[in-house]
């Protein structure tokens, strides 16, 4: 299953700078957001996993999005992801 | 207890003429917003595009808290400064500023650290207050404080070539904390220090809360209520995202709330106030 | 003609440190923005922010055309003004605002009407045009003048709630005759003065305009080439517009262009080259 | 048929200042932009025609665009409108 996933707000940083990744997802099992997030620490990441996961959820100061919407309008890590899916992790930003 | 203004003067009939004739802002907008009062928090990169269109615009009385001195490092991006105030308060420049644009805007500078002990007595005093901070403790105590005194929040963020807005606590939409009720690790917060940002951007994102401000002093619908713009400046795309609701169990604005008042949020965020030192679980 | 500045003396590299922090400007990028030269047509509410957000970032030479005096009725979107300055000319104040903020640029003041006669001499001299003017027959005027002199155009509007930004004549992309190759009927026409413009509208397109010269003067991918952004204020919202190629029947940029040389623009629009007097065509 | 039409940049006033309007097209026919512009003249020009056409097309200094791309890259008036498109004129502002 394609998808893409992207990732902003330095939250790139952590995936070799790049912003947006197309991705192909095993179809051997239902994919939830919160399975996509294990599967993206075990093959996307690069190091320091504790920057992008906390007890294996999303660490504070990050906003998922499933496209353009805030993932909690949509069951946060429940969400059943589906083809085509854009799924946005945004680090916020404090500078000024 | 401030005596409104019913009228404009012919002066400022012609000072505002290109925007009284537009017909969603008119005499009644206008006199809005010589009615409403904005605390900028942050004369920096943010506060400077903000407190001048705001001046402009004929905002009645803006407020600038800053506790910093104006360097040569600030001067790519906070456009009113100048070289000669190098070594001056910020927020007597940005003040200064406004008045030489717009004197009959009442510009009230506050040299001074925004903090858990002066921040609800300041806030009480305006009617819109914009974040334009630059770390997350005070993010977290300017959020609090402005649930506290119910005043709606224009927030706006840059770092290097991106930027953030959205409106919290405005119509029953979320806070902050409704987004985020854990601050993030110290370790990943970068700041314009460390990380560097593009001088425009906060320009652009500044300008933006000036924008949102008008629009909720005059009462126009279409806020960043419960929306969040993501820029990308070397994209040069804009994001519009939808938000949650107002969360039921948020800890500052639910219906049973367990903050009631401000805490020590260094502490909390464990990360200085500032955007300069090191954090604290570094120290 | 110029010698170029080929290093950077410590206090460029303290003033300009969170900037070139970022890996996409360096010292490399700076050094190409030091060695660049922008003519900022129109000093009024795209000028003034665009010209404060180039000097900001140091760009070497601000050149500023304008030929009007401050009014009162600028002061609510010309931000470089002042109240004491009005009646004096808008290209130096706007000249001596970015001085002030930074006295290493350049900044040139031309007090003048830009015309068939002066614009190309003019716009030679440097390496980005940014259209910031506010009547149809000037942005013909400016176009042609760019495409026959071979310089990238950065052009902003705006009006009431709404802005426009494009950059035309870049890396073979379309010039604004591809786009429109007759001018409006004059009485299609609004301006400024007649439908009103709120401020800050002009001040965000301006500052992308800032930006869209920062990106073309270091080599940044991704510019406005051949795409219009639409920025609609009310609505809070950004539409990004795929635009056509370079049109080969393009009468000025085109394959066998039959303008050569500049034209009558007046005439052309049947409009006057400024925002104030009624179209010609009803005098 | 279904479509979206949109003004903006001052084109709206001559539309009743309404920015978005959704139109039901009938099926009598295939609808290109060309037919459909005499159509929006036909049933939702207030007045003023000259204002909006000239010679049966539209008029210099607006821009026509389907799904957010100039027309031009879809071959003018001879584009063929589909359910759901959005087709948008934009007016373009001059002031400064
Ligand atoms: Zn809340
Ligand atoms: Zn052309």
């Amino acid at each position: 299953m394609l998808i893409t996933l992207e990732f902003s707000g330095g939250a790139e940083m952590l995936f070799d700078n790049k912003k947006s990744h197309e991705v192909n997802l095993p179809d051997t099992e239902k994919w939830t957001i919160g399975s996509l997030l294990l599967w993206i620490r075990d093959n996307l990441l690069r190091d320091k996993p504790e920057l992008f996961l906390q007890d294996d959820t999303i660490r504070p100061g990050i906003l998922v999005l499933i496209n353009d919407a805030d993932w909690e309008l949509y069951g946060q890590s429940e969400y059943v992801v589906e083809a085509k899916d854009k799924i946005s992790f945004i680090s916020t930003l404090h500078g000024g | 207890n401030k005596e409104a203004i019913s009228n404009l003067n012919n002066e400022n009939i012609l000072r505002y003429s290109r925007q009284l004739i537009l017909p969603e802002i008119g005499v009644k907008g206008q006199l809005r917003l010589s009615n409403t009062s904005v605390l900028i928090v942050g004369a920096g990169g943010l506060g400077c595009p903000s407190a001048i269109y705001l001046a402009a615009a004929g905002i009645g009385t803006i407020g600038v808290v800053d506790y910093d001195e104006i360097e040569l490092s600030n001067l790519h991006r906070q456009i009113l400064h100048t070289e000669s105030r190098t070594g001056l308060k910020k927020s007597a420049s940005v003040a200064a500023s406004c008045s030489n644009l717009n004197s009959s805007v009442k510009c009230i500078p506050y040299h001074t650290v925004l903090s858990s002990k002066n921040a609800l007595e300041l806030i009480n005093q305006y009617d819109i207050i914009v974040d334009a901070t630059d770390n997350v403790a005070t993010r977290y105590l300017l959020n609090d404080a402005a649930v506290l005194c119910q005043k709606p929040l224009v927030s706006g963020s840059a770092l290097k070539f991106e930027g953030q807005l959205t409106v919290y606590n405005y119509q029953n939409g979320p806070c902050f904390r409704c987004l985020f009720p854990k601050p993030p690790p110290p370790e990943t917060v970068t700041n314009c220090s460390d990380g560097g940002v593009l001088g425009v951007v906060p320009g652009i994102i500044g300008s933006l809360q000036a924008l949102e401000v008008i629009k909720i002093a005059i009462g126009l619908p279409d806020t960043f209520k419960q929306r969040l713009l993501l820029f990308d400046g070397l994209a040069g795309s804009f994001r519009n995202i939808g938000l949650r609701p107002r969360q039921k169990n948020c800890a500052v604005c639910g219906d049973d709330p367990s903050i009631k008042e401000l805490i020590d949020y260094e502490q909390f965020c464990g990360a200085k106030a500032d955007d300069k030192g090191k954090n604290l679980t570094i120290l």
